[in-house]
């Protein structure tokens, strides 16, 4: 049985989601829901198997699997399955088998079903396949079918915002995946070998300028994946258009692709590089100040979540930039937790869109009434994401804090400063949507007699009960799950914990936030009322308008384009243009030739 | 002999340049034939007597068709462009023409002493080989009868695709 | 024996075909696919042969190589028939259904075996002024088809692919002329072995001449010009055909004539190669971005394609060539599979225009995925076949230091994806404002573009077989002797 | 002396010029026919050999070289064929333009 598992799990956790995407076109002909629950079922299995992987890598015991696949550039299909993978992997299968349980009753109504569900165990077998990647080009190939799956995903509805969001994310991730490709072709040249596990030695007491070059080119890679500050611009477009399920892997796993590249690539292969981490900190720093100041001003609760994500990614950056085992394991917690908190708020919502047909604040209000389930849940995922205790977010965000602390006081003062208005900011979206007295403007097609099915609540409460889980056993967690993975990448040191009974100035710090954020809670009205005052709505656009990064982007796209419509008159469709090409080329080329030889012929 | 090659080519371009500038089509088509001709006339100088006669049947009948075109159409030539784009393209036509003729040529063998060392073996050997008196034939019917097979084809298919052109209803489509 | 025969039947069915004439048209198919698939079937019994480094000559007429013409197949060539004879077969297929309307016009099915008889016997020539010969077999086949419709369109663009085309062929004749007085032979494995590793002086010009005319053939930037008017003027199939298969033939020259007869080390023009590559790659892709004709848009994308196999012929290494020879491979598929599947499009709507398409998802889901395999392939991105030989394409160009060219031609992918998401989304997603043709696509369209799609995820999971095959091809392009003796067989006079 | 081959190229050039600057789709065919012209000179001097027999039963040793020769007649024949075909599409684009000017005929470009 444990050979089995040791040889097969890897290959089925992959491959059988992969390939029975290929049969859902076929099963859902037959009947509109039985994709989905095909889909489900595939997706059980593929976490039994990531579970029965667990405890065989937690012993610290690697899985290192190869298979022949492509001689002719000397490459192996490998699986290295370590502790952080297969703790990847259990995420993975976990939020995508409940996304896929969401759906089923989230999706049903909208057409293209079977191309969804086809898509969607696509993109969970694919991420699977990134995490257990053992090589850099298959690393790279598989993380190229995430994200041709999300493109498709994203733009599900085919609304031309959901269109344009997907197209930008293509475009925005491909360069990424260029960069990153780049990356790896460098070392491939240099080194001619691209085996996680033998590059790590390999490259150690390598000193090239072509290895910074790799690693720029692997931050600037992973860097937009993970949506760091200017290279985020795709996320919040992506995020708030995608169907509610889709944004929660999107937002939960797709960017955490890009952290743990980072920890791959910079811990397990290049060692990471001190010299930058003060710059990785403080792009840490400014991304999730930016996200959380963009939050603020949202009246689109996805995108308001969306812009949240980027403000956390920032935190992760930050732990991640500290270069400490502290760092390390805030980065490793922040990542875990905010997969539970974002996919539930990003359930929450579609519970709301679900009932009431919009997303937009504005024309929401007093729905805990209507739906006291969502309404707790979104409450946990809320004070979660602001970091309250004893829930999880509190916990990885003091060790975030704490690390950066440690490295760069100033910036953690940042970190403290973004999480009160992450506090802000969620105050604001459950009082916009749950709590305020408000006659509600619901979309017509839409009965708030409908009631939120069990499919949809079930992965609400399994979510919610795992951020307080993972809040209250915190300990147990760090000891039994961080610490393997730590030692996994070769790092030891201690682990601080931050606790809500031992005073520390940081923890102070948090109570100073709930302070603050009851003050604003009860101020509410008079905050909402300065808030739209003239300086402050002018600030508020600058803003809404993620100070002109986007519209730079797309100049800078239109500005290429004008260059080659202009070019087009080259083909002025005139013959004789074309035949002087033509003797302008033979007459350039025998002038180089003449030149070039000059009179000493040879024959 | 020298000096009648000479004047042909004096004779040949300036037809060539006739043809070039006249602004009747029909005459400059003339001019073309005349140039033609006197190509003809200079591949017999140059001991290929097949080709001429190959040559003046294949102008003559090139002659025929495009009389026949152009009084189907227009016989009074479009405009030319203008000066400017006329002298720019001519500067550099003269150059290639000059590079041509100051680099290219230099490099080649001495006119009239080629290299002939694939050809030697059909002269020496060619008669006793395929039979034929006449080498040309014999390289064009038997050394490389593969090539006279694609000239062939190619003679066929624009019969082909003349008449194919030249049908009466074609329809249109994408 | 098998390579004369692999010129003479497409040539029988082609001649057969002007027999049956208006008599039958199912005659006429009948003919022309019997044919391809017994060319396929001769040539993968080539290329099965020649893949082991076999190289197969046939001296017609029985004279030796320098004195008479030969035929020769090493596995490049063996590799280019088979996928004339593939894609010429599906093309014929497709045809079957959407050449319906024009069954009347007996000319299409001949001319386009005559085409198929051209490219065939260009690349298993022996012989410079042979390849001269099929070269315009196959161009006067191509203009009639590209003016097959007969509208003004397809005859402006027949009228200048033809000047153009006849300008390149007199530039190559000049060529062949400068090499036969440097040399005093026409053979290719002679005028090899005469030069040597030596190059220069007179076969300096003669190269440029013979690769301007190639050039042209094969569409690399400035003499790319009539391409984005002729391969949309032809029927589809025609377009794919040229796309797919006839610009490689170009590119086939090229590699014949840098690599086996002058030898790349002789030449002092691989920066020249690789400075128009990138050029053509750059224009290629930067004019698709702006095209709303969609055919249009896909003969850009097939000069940028183009361009990446230029370049990578220009770096003159073993990878470089491994690269050029599969992006050809997979390129002939690629593209093939889109214009099919434009084609299916067209069929059903009867516009080439881009704008006035859009949210053809739901009644085209098939051909939105195929049209999505094609695109993201060309784009490079994995798991598909582009990505792979694009990769060892930047590999070879990192290898030997072209690093700006290097840079371009990984920017243009990015742009590459761009333009076929645009048109992805043009064409198929948003809102459907457009009436559909009634009845569905046909079988006999849907399964070339099943195929074709079929092939590129494959050879896109599996690489190694595409990468085992040019792996075997570049060591014996670059094995100049190897070719040298065995077609001339120690028999030189 | 290379006075054949400076003649043919000048020819070629003539060709080249015509085809260039003239906008008439006549003169564009004669500009071709011209260039033609100077690749068959070129390519019969190439095989030229001073006092040398025409290649029918030669009696001596000194024969011009015949194979230049065939390529030419090949040449000449395959130059025809498409001079005839363009001459055909000529026709055709004067049926539907009604001109004969070329740079009329752009409707496909960019």
């Amino acid at each position: 049985m444990e050979v089995l598992v040791h040889h097969y799990a890897p290959l089925v956790a992959i491959f059988l989601p992969i390939l029975s995407s290929f049969f859902i076109p076929i099963i859902g002909r037959f009947h509109s829901k039985l994709g989905a629950y095909f889909a489900t079922i595939i997706l059980l299995i593929t976490m039994g198997t990531s579970v029965m992987l667990l405890p065989i890598v937690l012993d610290c015991e690697c899985l290192h699997l190869i298979y022949p696949w492509a001689e002719g550039i000397n490459l192996q299909f490998e699986i290295y399955a370590d502790a952080l993978s297969v703790c990847m992997l259990l995420l993975t299968s976990f939020l995508c088998l409940l996304a896929a349980v969401y759906s089923i009753h989230y999706m049903a109504q909208k057409e293209g079903g079977a191309r969804y569900y086809s898509l969607f165990l696509l993109l969970s077998g694919s991420m699977m396949g990134v995490f257990l990647s053992g090589n850099l080009l298959q690393f790279f190939m598989f993380l190229e079918l995430t994200t041709i799956s999300c493109f498709l995903l994203i733009l599900h509805y085919q609304t031309t915002a959901a269109l344009k969001s997907a197209y930008k994310y293509f475009i925005m991730i491909h360069l990424g995946a260029l960069c990153l490709l780049t990356a790896i072709g460098t070392i491939y040249v240099n080194v001619g070998e691209l085996s996680m596990a033998s590059l790590g030695k390999l490259l150690s007491n390598v000193n090239g300028e072509w290895l910074t070059a790799a690693m720029a080119l692997t931050f600037v890679g992973f860097g937009i994946e993970s949506a760091v500050v200017p290279l985020h611009v795709w996320l919040p477009d992506a995020h708030s258009n995608a169907p509610c399920p889709v944004s929660a892997i999107l937002s939960g796993l797709m960017v955490k692709i890009g952290i743990y590249g980072l920890i791959r690539f910079f811990y397990g292969i290049y060692g990471f590089p001190y010299a930058w981490g003060s710059t990785i900190i403080i792009l840490g720093a400014l991304t999730a100040f930016i996200g959380v100041i963009c939050a603020l001003v949202q009246t689109d609760a996805k995108r308001l979540i969306a812009y949240h994500t980027v403000s956390q990614l920032g935190y992760m950056i930050m732990a991640f930039g500290t270069g400490t085992t502290l760092g390390l394991a805030a980065c490793l917690t922040h990542l875990a937790n905010h997969t539970f908190f974002k996919a539930l708020l990003f359930f929450v919502v579609g519970a709301v869109i679900y009932k009431t047909g919009t997303k937009d604040m504005d024309r929401l209000g007093g729905l805990r009434k209507y739906m006291p389930v969502t309404f707790i849940c979104g409450l946990v995922a809320s004070m979660a994401i602001a970091g309250i205790p004893p829930l999880n977010g509190f916990f990885s965000k003091g060790m975030t804090t704490q690390a950066v602390f440690e490295v760069s006081p100033v910036m953690s003062s940042i970190a403290i400063i973004v999480g009160v208005m992450t506090l802000l900011s969620f105050t604001k979206l459950l009082y916009m949507i749950f709590w305020r007295e408000k006659s509600l403007e619901t979309d017509k097609r839409m009965s708030m007699k409908r009631r939120i099915p069990a499919s949809m609540k079930v992965p609400m409460i399994a979510l919610a009960t795992c951020c307080v889980g993972f809040g209250l056993f915190a300990h147990q967690y760090l000891e039994k799950i961080i610490s393997p993975i730590i030692n996994g990448l070769n790092l030891e040191g201690e682990l601080y914990l931050p606790s809500i009974f031992m005073p520390s100035p940081l923890t102070s710090l948090s109570y100073v936030g709930i302070v603050f954020a009851g003050v604003v809670w009860l101020k509410r009205q008079r905050i909402i009322a300065i808030m739209s005052h003239k300086p402050f709505s002018a600030l508020h656009h600058c803003f809404k308008e993620e100070l002109g990064i986007d519209a730079a982007y797309s100049r800078l796209a239109k500005s290429v384009v004008s260059v080659f419509e202009r070019g087009r008159s080259i083909m002025s469709g005139h013959l004789r243009d074309y035949v002087a090409y033509l003797a302008a080329l033979l007459f350039v080329l025998f002038l180089y030739i003449a030149l070039l030889r000059g009179f000493q012929w040879t024959f | 002999m020298d000096l009648l090659m000479g004047f042909l080519f004096i004779v040949i371009i300036a037809s060539a340049i006739a043809a070039v500038e006249l602004k009747d089509l029909l005459a400059a088509a003339l001019a073309l034939g005349a140039c033609g001709f006197f190509i003809g006339v200079v591949f017999f100088l140059m001991m290929a007597p097949d080709l001429a006669i190959v040559q003046f049947v294949v102008e003559t009948l090139t002659l025929f068709v495009l009389v026949i075109a152009i009084t189907r159409t227009h016989r009074r030539s479009a405009r030319s462009e203008p000066v400017r784009i006329r002298a720019v393209l001519g500067v550099i036509v003269i150059c290639i023409f000059l590079l041509f003729s100051f680099f290219v040529i230099p490099l080649m063998t001495e006119f009239g002493s080629p290299d002939q060392r694939v050809s030697q073996h059909y002269i020496d050997r060619g008669i006793e080989e395929t039979g034929s008196e006449n080498l040309v034939t014999s390289v064009l019917l038997d050394y490389r009868a593969y090539d006279t097979l694609g000239e062939i084809i190619v003679l066929f298919v624009s019969v082909l695709a003349v008449s194919l052109i030249l049908r009466e209803k074609p329809k249109g489509g994408g | 024996m098998i390579l004369i025969l692999l010129i003479i039947i497409p040539l029988l069915a082609a001649i057969l075909n002007v027999v049956i004439g208006k008599s039958s048209k199912k005659a006429r198919c009948a003919v022309s696919m019997a044919s391809t698939l017994v060319l396929i079937i001769l040539a993968s019994k080539v290329f099965k042969t020649t893949i082991g480094g076999d190289i197969i000559t046939y001296e017609i007429g029985n004279w030796k190589p320098p004195i008479g013409i030969n035929l020769v197949a090493d596995s490049l060539s063996a590799l280019m028939v088979l996928l004339i004879s593939c894609i010429g077969f599906l093309c014929i297929l497709y045809s079957i259904s959407y050449m319906r309307p024009h069954r009347g016009v007996p000319a299409y099915d001949s001319l386009l075996m005559f085409s198929i008889t051209g490219m065939i016997g260009t690349v298993l020539t022996g012989d410079l002024f042979n390849m001269f010969v099929f070269l315009e077999v196959m161009f006067i086949a191509a203009y009639p088809l590209v003016g097959f419709f007969g509208g003004v369109e397809e005859m402006e663009a027949s009228f200048k692919y033809v000047v153009l085309s006849t300008i390149a062929s007199v530039m190559f004749l000049l060529g062949i002329g400068l090499v036969y007085s440097a040399t005093g032979t026409l053979n290719m494995a002679h005028i090899a072995e005469i030069t040597g590793a030596r190059g220069g002086g007179l076969l300096d010009f003669a190269l440029i001449l013979l690769l301007i005319g190639l050039g042209l053939v094969s569409a690399i930037v400035p003499l790319h010009v009539w391409l984005p008017d002729a391969h949309p003027a032809a029927p589809t199939p025609i377009s794919a055909l040229l796309s797919g298969v006839t610009v490689k033939v170009g590119l086939y020259g090229m590699i014949r004539i840098i690599y086996t007869m002058f030898g790349f080390q002789a030449v002092p023009i691989g920066m020249i190669i690789i400075v128009l590559g990138v050029a053509t790659i750059i224009i290629g892709a930067g004019f698709a971005l702006v095209q709303t004709d969609i055919k249009r848009f896909l003969a850009y994308s097939t000069i940028s394609q183009v361009g990446y196999i230029t370049l990578a012929l220009g770096i003159g290494t073993q990878s470089g060539i491994e690269g050029a020879v599969f992006h050809i491979l997979n390129h002939a598929l690629m593209k093939s599979l889109l214009f099919l599947t434009v084609g299916c499009v067209i069929y059903k709507i009867g516009t080439r225009d881009m704008s006035k398409m859009g949210g053809l998802l739901k009644q085209m889901p098939l051909e939105a995925a195929a049209f999505l395999v094609g695109g993201l392939a060309i784009a490079g991105i994995p798991p598909l076949n582009g990505f792979f030989s694009k990769l060892l394409i930047y590999l070879a160009c990192f290898e030997a230091g072209y690093l700006i060219p290097l840079a371009i031609a990984i920017f243009v992918s990015l742009l590459t994806l761009a333009y076929y998401l645009r048109a992805f989304w043009m064409i198929f997603l948003g809102k459907n404002n457009i009436d559909l043709k009634k009845g569905r696509v046909p079988l006999s369209m849907l399964i070339p573009v099943i195929v074709l799609a079929i092939a590129c995820l494959l050879i896109g999971v599996l690489p190694d077989i595409g990468l085992s095959i040019t792996e075997r091809i570049s060591e014996q392009i670059l094995a100049r002797w190897m070719y040298i003796e065995k077609v001339l067989g120690g028999a030189i006079a | 002396m290379s006075l054949p081959y400076l003649a043919s190229l000048a020819l070629f050039s003539i060709g080249l010029y015509c085809i260039l600057v003239k906008r008439d789709l006549f003169k564009v065919i004669y500009g071709i026919c011209l260039m033609e012209f100077s690749i068959n000179l070129f390519l019969v001097s190439l095989g030229f050999v001073t006092g040398g027999e025409v290649p029918i039963s030669p009696t001596g040793t000194i024969v011009v070289d015949p194979l230049p020769q065939a390529m030419v007649l090949t040449a000449i024949v395959i130059e025809f064929a498409t001079t005839v075909f363009l001459i055909s599409v000529a026709i055709r684009l004067f049926k539907q333009y009604e001109d004969t000017d070329i740079s009329k005929m752009r409707r496909l470009r960019g």
